[in-house]
């Protein structure tokens, strides 16, 4: 019942072609599949899975459930940027069996030839999926990925130091709050901020906008406490910053511990942002990767991830299964008006390096 | 005799050109080196989560840390990693300091300079040479990569140590053996080598401590499922507060102590028997 | 009969005893280094990657103010961070040098302890003291010295603090060395002759002991610049030292040519700065810069 | 030993010096004067205080009690570059990084003199230890003798009136060292400076000294001029440590004289109870083959016979198998002895010096 | 110097032995031979070549030219276990990590003798040399002589046929090392090795040898018996290098001998022309008062007494200011010389040796 709430397709933006076809039309392959995964063919199961995952996204529980299922050993390695894992996949050497990015970054790595085609039929447990969440633009039929978290960014706050609610990124410029504020260590994110400050889009990529909305961040950084992608709660929670730019999920489990913190998007839209199972290219063990991305549509699992990392999750069934605490929660379940303004980040190509060395020169300027 | 000089010659007399300010600093010295090993101490032991209130004494961190199977097998990793790393770089970087102090030969100048590269080039170059290295000829990121860059850097390390002992040896004791009538072999194994031990097992051990402890290398050349224990430690302070990472430091130091002890233990040992 | 063998040819014992070594930094060393020159030369593809179009156009965008600013930024850092260093240990290796040897070995041995303890952790029991809420504001707040918690953390201060930390040890060793090797009876010449303690020390120890400022100092130096982690712990990832710039590129931005070359710029950076200290020192045989 | 001096001739003075560093007592209370102008050794064996002593009249150490005074005035608290008194110091310590020109300069800079001053001020020194061509020099491509040279003008420019010179020929070998000694001996004249002086070599100390200072375990054994320590030495120690001897054991013969090695020698032995047991310390060179005309002499087997250039060294066993040694000039009729054979042998009683333990 | 020997007495042989090191030319062509049971010393000054020839012997260093033989068999390729030669090291050498009985043991455990052998062999040899109660100590607990007699006692126990010896007494006291002459002597006349010795001390070399090698520049300057070499020293360089001497320019007279200080001195001079100009070595030792039977005396002004406990040395300037060196017992007239005195003085014609440069 609550799936509907985050509602839309995600639009591509940017002038890329329109979604083709209506979501829904991809049926799950096998109607039956049960549960409990009696149909996996234990003899062609590895022995070891690498998983290369976002830092505080994936339970230890649920991978230590699976290896006991299983038998299966799960090595993880994480990352705090899409182009972290991007460099890590292009390197080469490392071979990961999934990883989970984003959205444009999907794209990316598809037009790179980095992922494998997913065999959907090993992934019976799809069909747990809303059908909002599935074809998306970037990766259109889902061939190469499937959702696994959805989410915002947008303002964590502390409501004791934090008057009036912020409803800006501009709050974040008051002088009164020099020192006191968190930014994620990410260069579209930050830079997407600004040029939404700026009234242009996050995904702009003509050089002077940019070059603009560098100079404006060269304004913020004497509030900036610190970047951090990784656990920006802590800074929060520990009362080090007042105020700051996060992951919805940050912000959700900072509001757990402490109910003096807020979230709200901005009334410059904010960020949306889908991230997803992928097998990239060479993976030493496809099929028990898809037996694993199976486990985590199982809808106990995905509740389990949605109620430790409280972000959106796109499994239908497992929402039913979350706390009501949870579900209610503005920060992890925006109202739908909110969310469907928020804004997506698109593969900007070439642009891509202006926006690394843009931030470069934020951090470094002084 | 003026006051002034009265005072200058009680300074003199007793505090010895300043003496006593030397101390002080050498113990805010080393405040400064073990100020953050008590905290991390301290917190092991206590009670809350958060903050810096001591709260009460509990080992439920340390329960925690038992039970955490990441760390233990990054642990394992960094073990495996470091004892092969020390046995093969100890082996390489004495040999090849034997070489250097015994041998001539063409290029010695310009293989001396590339041992010295990992001692006086920042790691990170090192780490970042090995990863273009690794990607360019498609070796699986792993152990086993890992492994070699650790052996590269240390024996550099072992090589240096090893020969500092080996300029100290005084080989009228190898002449005096073949004196006595031992050949080349029994010279080796029955004079020089026990007498340059303690260099190679300096050198083992600095190997062994620079791999265990080594991020920035690792970080480059590392892979799926081989994650050592500085990375995994890397990746938890960036979370922030963790109390099992107090207990860490702990266990870490209290193993490194008593390492420290039983070294110097086998030391003294030595002495009043040999060296 | 290896050994017979062997005997007889002393070719083949210097290649028994050099040859693995030689093999070894050949491959892992040397070809490494090269071929990050190599990689240096080369464009970065629209998506990351290596074209292999060649050029220097990698080492003239460092000319950029921007990188400039970066390498500058790392200097000045790493300036700081060994001046630092040396104010704090040279008296500090001075004092230890003087003790009676017992306590000098153990004196040493406790300044090498940490060392030998994880980096990673002395690094983050720094900012369990630093933070707001940490050690030292608490107790700072606790004695009434101040009603705010002071900003210590994720400063720039902390990050050059956290360095500090990291490389005095490397400081401290050369410099004793040094002083231990200086003759104090050269300082008591100096006294006889009339000289006053501070000339005595500024025209006497301070130059006799030099080679271990300056080793000490390289060793200080040449680090602090590739030491990513301290600053993107301890300073909030808000510097961006040459360190930084390089990881960034190979693990973000995806330019290993342009990460490649500003690896090549660090690498040429500190080997003047070896050079300089070899003209300057000569070396002894056998004597290392350690 | 103790007579008293005018206070005007006494340079320096030590008042129940003493230094303990922790449990060793390195010196255990040491009186003297030093008169102005005097060339004073201090002689004895490695670790018996002489560096200790002298550090602490240079200032470098503090003495645990006693009083020094220079000129009459006490010192005891000033610090080192307070007192009028220079150090040439065992192994030099010529500053490795200045040249042999600023070596020597050094202690005028620190005296802000003018740079024309110093100029000539240097160069005369050179020149008073025959080094004036080596100014440029670094100290490391500069001989052992040449080094002490340097040291020693690098104290006598300040023109002290009292130097301190701890073991200042050391390091060189015998030759060096020989001719080292008659220039230094030399120059104190020549300069009129105050030396005090610290060797264990005994020759050395014979060679050089005005008067000498026995000391042994931190206390002074014997003070005197050269020829009185070897020929009158007081104590067994002394004795045995200023060259070689023969210590004997005696008998005060009833009758006077001693009982010495079966034959009585006639020596004045008035404050020696009668019967009483004694030692005698006999120098090689003084026993000499006896002829008809001795009183007495003494039968000897000679075991050994070494040469030694200039003389003739025998070793030899005399009544109850007792080792002496023999001395004498290589032309000597001593030379003619060989291994086994049996020779007589007498001194003159004056010869026989009778030391405590 | 060139007599021949028969082979059987003949233990080592060099012959036309050259050294060099790159452009260093260490030892420049020796021809030697060493007698059975001999104890033969070479010495000279530091760096001619003396421990590069004994290494060369011992088998750790190959001659660049030249062949050794011991006991008639070319050794020259053998490798320094093949020969029956053992060394006594400069510095002892002493295996560090060993205690004394297994330093001694170290030669006969790697023969494989039976362990009980072996015990016996080794107690033997300690005991030989003094050192019996001393087997279980590592040698860093000994003193300096005790060390050396360890590094002794590991090499006799091998009963080696030569023993070589590299300044085996450098690092101890004077004493010590007297002491230490005379046990090393007395050792090698019970054993009946043949010894070569190497040593810079010419008073040590005069003491302990049967014969003297006097290098100098990697060659040999003289080989001869101890007196052979000091009384008549072929060579400038011996004649000053051994002991203290006087070298004086003299003209050979038309009349037969030497005009010498301004006397005529008669000298046989037949193989000099007259009228030539030589170098004459007149010892200070050989120079006395004259009296009036002196047959020729010269008159010199005393500048320096020097008072050396059994002798005394004068210095003094002869006729053209010329430096003479003069030395007595201190017994005999010459004590009495002060400074500024003038003397007359005298010496044997004997004592006149020509040498060359
Ligand atoms: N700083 C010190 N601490 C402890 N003991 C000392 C110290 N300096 C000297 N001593 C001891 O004091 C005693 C006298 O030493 P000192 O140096 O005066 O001897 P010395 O007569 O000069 O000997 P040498 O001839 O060997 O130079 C020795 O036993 C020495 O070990
Ligand atoms: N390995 C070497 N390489 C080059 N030159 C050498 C070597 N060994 C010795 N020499 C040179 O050969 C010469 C003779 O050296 P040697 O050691 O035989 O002298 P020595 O007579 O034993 O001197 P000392 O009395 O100082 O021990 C010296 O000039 C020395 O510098
Ligand atoms: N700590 C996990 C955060 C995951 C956030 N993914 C968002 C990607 C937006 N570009
Ligand atoms: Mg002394
Ligand atoms: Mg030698």
């Amino acid at each position: 019942a609550c799936g509907g709430q985050g509602g839309q397709a995600p639009q591509q933006q940017g002038g890329a072609p329109a979604a083709q076809q209506p979501a829904g039309e991809q049926k799950p392959a096998q109607e039956g599949a049960q549960r409990s995964g009696a149909e996996v063919d234990r003899s062609k199961l590895s022995k070891e899975l690498n998983l290369f995952i976002w830092t505080e996204y994936m339970p230890d529980e649920v991978l230590q459930e699976f290896e006991k299922e299983y038998g299966v050993k799960v090595n993880y390695d994480t990352y705090s940027s899409n182009e972290e894992a991007l460099a890590k996949l292009q390197a080469g050497g490392a071979l990961y069996d999934v990883v989970v990015p984003s959205d444009y970054m999907v794209q990316i790595m598809i037009s790179q030839g980095l992922l494998e085609e997913l065999d959907k039929s090993n992934i019976p447990n799809l069909k747990n999926a809303g059908k909002e969440y599935l074809d998306p633009p970037y990766d259109p039929g889902n061939r190469y990925s499937v959702p696994y978290m959805w989410g915002t960014v947008g303002i964590v706050y502390n409501k004791k130091y934090v008057k009036p609610e912020p409803t800006s990124w501009g709050d974040l410029w008051k002088p009164e709050y020099k020192g006191r504020v968190v930014l994620l260590d990410d260069s579209r994110e930050v830079m997407g901020m600004a040029l939404q400050l700026l009234g242009y889009s996050k995904n702009e990529t003509d050089r002077a906008k940019l070059e603009e909305a560098k100079k404006k961040l060269i304004e913020l950084l004497p509030n900036v406490k610190a970047f951090d992608s990784d656990s920006p709660k802590t800074l929060i929670l520990s009362e080090e910053v007042w105020i700051g730019q996060t992951w919805n999920g940050e912000a959700a489990l900072a509001m757990q511990e402490n109910p003096d913190i807020g979230y709200v998007l901005p009334k410059e839209k904010g960020g949306r942002w889908q991230d997803n199972l992928v097998i990239p290219k060479g993976a030493p063990h496809k099929y028990t990767a898809e037996v694993f991305i199976n486990y985590l549509y199982r809808p106990e699992v995905a509740a389990k991830i949605a109620s430790a990392f409280p972000y959106g999750s796109p499994n239908v069934e497992a929402v039913k299964l979350l706390d009501a605490k949870i579900r209610q929660n503005a920060a992890s379940y925006p109202p739908a008006d909110k969310l469907a303004q928020a804004e997506w980040i698109t593969d900007v190509g070439e642009a891509t390096e202006l926006y690394d060395q843009f931030f470069t020169e934020v951090k470094s300027s002084k | 005799m003026s006051a002034v000089r009265a005072v200058r010659r009680r300074r003199w007399g007793h505090g010895r050109s300043g003496e006593w300010l030397l101390r002080v600093h050498a113990g805010l010295v080393y405040l400064f080196l073990y100020a953050p090993i008590a905290v991390l101490v301290v917190f092991s032991f206590n009670r809350s989560r958060l903050g810096v209130n001591l709260t009460g004494f509990t080992l439920q961190w340390y329960a925690a840390l038992a039970k955490n199977d990441r760390i233990l097998e990054a642990a394992w990793n960094s073990l495996v990693v470091a004892v092969v790393a020390t046995l093969a770089s100890t082996a390489l970087g004495t040999l090849t300091a034997f070489a250097f102090a015994r041998h001539r030969f063409a290029g010695k100048t310009f293989l001396e300079g590339l041992i010295y590269v990992p001692i006086i080039l920042p790691e990170i170059i090192m780490g970042i040479s090995l990863l273009v290295l690794f990607s360019s000829i498609g070796l699986r990121l792993g152990l086993l990569t890992v492994a070699i860059a650790h052996i590269t850097f240390s024996m550099s390390f072992v090589f240096v140590v090893v020969q500092a002992r080996l300029h100290d040896f005084d080989r009228n004791l190898e002449r005096a053996a073949m004196d006595l009538g031992a050949d080349e072999w029994q010279t080796f194994w029955k004079v020089t080598f026990p007498l340059v031990f303690p260099g190679i097992l300096a050198g083992a051990l600095l190997a062994f401590t620079l791999s265990v402890d080594d991020v920035i290398v690792t970080f480059f050349t590392t892979g799926p499922g081989a994650t050592t224990l500085p990375l995994q430690v890397y990746s938890m302070v960036k979370f922030g507060v963790s109390p099992e990472i107090n207990a860490l430091s702990t266990v870490m130091l209290a193993v490194t102590m008593s390492l420290i002890v039983l070294a110097e233990r086998l030391q003294r040992r030595k002495i009043s028997g040999g060296l | 009969m290896i050994l017979r063998l062997l005997r007889r040819s002393p070719a083949l014992r210097t290649l028994a005893a050099v040859g693995p070594a030689a093999l070894w930094l050949g491959v892992f060393q040397l070809v490494p280094l090269v071929l990050v020159v190599v990689v240096s030369l080369a464009s970065r593809g629209a998506h990351g990657g290596i074209e292999w179009e060649w050029g220097l156009h990698n080492y003239a965008r460092f000319l950029e103010p921007l990188y400039l600013g970066v390498l500058g930024e790392s200097l000045l850092t790493g300036t700081l961070v060994t001046l630092i260093s040396l104010v704090v240990g040279y008296p500090f290796a001075y004092y230890v040098a003087g003790r009676p040897p017992e306590t000098r070995n153990l004196l040493l041995v406790l300044v090498v302890i940490p060392f030998w303890t994880n980096m990673l952790l002395r690094t983050y029991g720094w900012m369990v003291i630093l933070r707001s809420n940490g050690v030292l504001n608490t107790a700072l707040q606790a004695l009434g010295l101040t009603d705010r918690p002071l900003e210590l953390l994720y400063t720039r201060g902390a990050s050059i603090l956290g360095l500090v930390y990291v490389l005095l040890p490397f400081m401290v060793l050369p410099l004793y060395a040094s002083i231990e090797k200086f003759d104090r009876s050269l300082l008591r010449a100096a006294y006889d002759l009339g000289a006053r303690p501070a000339r005595a020390f500024l025209q006497v120890t301070l130059p006799m002991t030099l080679p271990g400022v300056v080793a000490g100092s390289i060793l200080v130096f040449v680090p602090s610049t590739g030491l990513f982690y301290v600053s993107d712990l301890m300073g909030g990832a808000k510097t961006v030292l040459i360190g930084n710039l390089i990881q960034r590129q190979f693990t973000q931005a995806r330019n290993w040519p342009f990460g490649a070359a500003a690896a090549v710029v660090l690498m040429a950076v500190s080997l003047a700065l070896i050079l300089l200290y070899l003209r300057l020192f000569g070396r002894r045989e056998g004597e290392s810069l350690l | 030993m103790g007579e008293r001096l005018g206070v005007s001739d006494v340079k320096v003075r030590l008042e129940g010096v003493r230094k303990e560093y922790g449990p060793v007592q390195a010196v255990r209370g040491v009186d003297l004067e030093v008169r102005r102008g005097e060339f004073l050794t201090l002689l004895g064996p490695s670790g018996c205080g002489k560096t200790t002593t002298l550090m602490m009249i240079a200032g470098f150490e503090r003495p645990t009690a006693g009083r020094i005074f220079i000129d009459g005035e006490d010192v005891t608290d000033l610090a080192p570059f307070e007192r009028n008194v220079n150090t040439v110091f065992q192994n030099y310590a010529l500053f490795p990084h200045m040249r042999v020109f600023d070596n020597v300069a050094f202690g005028l800079r620190v005296r802000r003199l003018p740079e024309k001053e110093i100029r000539e001020r240097v160069h005369r020194a050179l020149a008073l230890v025959q080094l004036d061509g080596y100014a440029a020099r670094w100290p490391r491509m500069l001989s052992g003798g040449q080094q002490q040279r340097v040291a020693l003008a690098r104290a006598i420019v300040l023109e002290p009136q009292v130097l301190l010179l701890d073991e200042p020929l050391g390091a060189l070998d015998l030759k060096l060292r020989k001719e080292m000694q008659i220039e230094l001996k030399r120059l104190q004249k020549h300069l009129g400076i105050t030396f005090i002086y610290v060797t264990h070599d005994q020759e050395e100390a014979l060679t050089m000294s005005d008067r000498i200072v026995v000391m042994h375990d931190g206390r002074i054994e014997q003070i005197g001029p050269p020829h009185e320590i070897y020929e009158r030495p007081h104590t067994r120690f002394v004795a045995g440590f200023i060259g070689e001897t023969n210590l004997l054991e005696a008998e005060v013969a009833p009758a006077g004289g001693l009982h010495l090695l079966g034959v009585r020698v006639p020596v004045p032995t008035e404050s020696l109870a009668p019967g009483s047991r004694v030692e005698v310390s006999l120098r090689p060179e003084r026993i000499r083959p006896a002829n008809g005309e001795s009183p007495y002499a003494v039968e000897v087997r000679v075991t050994d016979r070494i040469y030694v250039g200039a003389s003739i060294r025998l070793l030899a066993r005399g009544p109850g198998e007792r080792l002496l040694v023999i001395s004498g000039p290589a032309g000597s009729s001593l030379s003619d002895a060989l291994p086994g054979q049996a020779i007589r042998v007498t001194w003159d009683p004056a010869d026989c010096v009778v030391v405590t333990s």
